[in-house]
């Protein structure tokens, strides 16, 4: 469900799955909490694969936020455009950087 | 005045019990749905996101997450209305959780980002209409969104 | 050798009266769900053309074009398998019609051109696997689609 | 449901509506029957709106086919690949002419 990849000191992870809802946040919550217990601190998030995100799936990405704390970083890669309207019509726009490719992101976290 | 009830152009009913995995398959068979009219692919989108949120509700509120409930999701089209009717006989919501639900938080401050608590402010943007009622221990939610603009 | 009933992963029921109208409103619906796999899009529109000619024999035949019946359209996503049962309480249908609908007309003579009795033929092209059965006044087609090649 | 439309000697004949099923075949049925016996012997059907066709709605242009008979032409353009399909399925493709466009088979039946 994460594939995951060290791209220097940034952590690249990526969403093989459609979609991030009710159902599939559990499970992404478990995986990306035990990359940051790994070590991961400054983490990509590719959601390029990912055509629908519900709040469930969006609380997840911010209880990974909430987890890193002060000492990391996570932004978000590759928003189909519903997922870009979540985080618009949540205003976590505010919070989260995003970027066009994963590959933006990993340059700008590197 | 007496106004009668209209009756939709055409009209499907979908059951499905009360579990996470089968939202979306309720979820997407009303998109599926939505292509039968003019929307645009961006406001079929929010309509599956409204409804994801109004039956991940139901799934995980209503029925306290328990298995078993069973959740009807009616879909009526009218020639200018798309009306979702979503309706279970778990727990009833106190309705004035829908008159302003808010999203509130500091961007400064992580420990206010919220984690949940965003479902009925979301439904609240993406439908023109929200009622919620219960009647013999059955509740419904009815979604609505205009398909012109009147 | 004893087999159990393989439960399904994720499961809708479509419930529609019986109306042409509303064949649409199933066979969208159930192309919807189909997004939610890897099924390729023409794969989609293979089960909706499938499902549509079903659906409508079970208006037109099933109950003779009358409306109030009632269709219900079972879509169970397995982990490599889409099954579509369809039930009515209608005219049950001689199951030897299944066996090998054919397609036959001159091309060279227009009057033998089909304008009907295209569907069977259809529903058989486009699944895996058919199967029908009346118990207690019950029709049930169950239609099978493979979702990888095995 | 059909917009028609005097190419010299071609009806242009353009379907408005996405669905030509079995809900729709009766209407269609209505309008192309009217048309030929409103004089239009060659008809250039546009299906370019036209996502879905099921059996119901083949067997109505094939009625209309028949209508027109010895005496004129019906052609096809603007198939969508679910109408191709349809088309192949059915073995019917040996008997209508397709069009990539409308403009390309007005051209051909001018
Ligand atoms: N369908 C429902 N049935 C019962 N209670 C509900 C329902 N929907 C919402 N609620 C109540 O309203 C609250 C707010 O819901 P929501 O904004 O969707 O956030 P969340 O579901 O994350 O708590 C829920 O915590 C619950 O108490
Ligand atoms: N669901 C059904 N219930 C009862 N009879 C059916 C059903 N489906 C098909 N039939 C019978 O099989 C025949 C062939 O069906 P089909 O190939 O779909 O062509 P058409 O519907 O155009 O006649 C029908 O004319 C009808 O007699």
């Amino acid at each position: 469900m994460i594939d995951s990849e060290a791209r220097g000191g940034v952590t690249l992870a990526r969403l093989t799955d459609k979609r991030l809802d009710a159902a599939a946040a559990p499970g992404f919550k478990t995986g990306i909490s035990a990359l940051i217990e790994g070590g991961a601190d400054r983490i990509v998030l590719d959601l390029t694969a990912v055509s629908f995100v519900d709040s469930s799936g969006l609380g997840a990405i911010v209880s990974a936020l909430k987890q890193l704390g002060s000492r990391g970083d996570l932004v978000l890669a590759g928003l189909q455009p519903p997922v870009r309207k979540l985080l618009q019509l949540t205003r976590l726009d505010r919070v989260f950087k995003t970027y066009d490719t994963a590959e933006d992101a990993v340059a700008a976290l590197g | 005045m007496a106004r009668g009830q209209a009756v939709p152009d055409r009209r499907v009913d979908l059951t499905l019990e009360a579990a996470f995995p089968n939202v979306a398959m309720a979820t997407r068979a009303v998109a599926g749905v939505c292509a039968l009219t003019d929307m645009k692919p961006e406001h079929i989108d929010e309509v599956e996101l409204g409804l994801a949120e109004a039956i991940n509700n139901v799934v995980e509120h209503a029925y306290d997450g328990r298995e078993g409930g069973e959740v009807r999701v009616s879909v009526l089209l009218f020639p200018q209305v798309l009306r979702i009717d979503i309706e279970d006989e778990g727990r009833a919501m106190d309705p004035r959780l829908l008159v302003d639900p808010q999203l509130c938080f500091d961007c400064g401050d992580p420990d206010s980002l919220p984690e949940g608590g965003m479902g009925l402010a979301l439904i609240r943007q993406l439908f023109d209409a929200i009622a919620y009622e219960t009647r013999d221990g059955r509740n419904r939610m009815t979604l609505t969104r205009w398909l012109v603009v009147i």
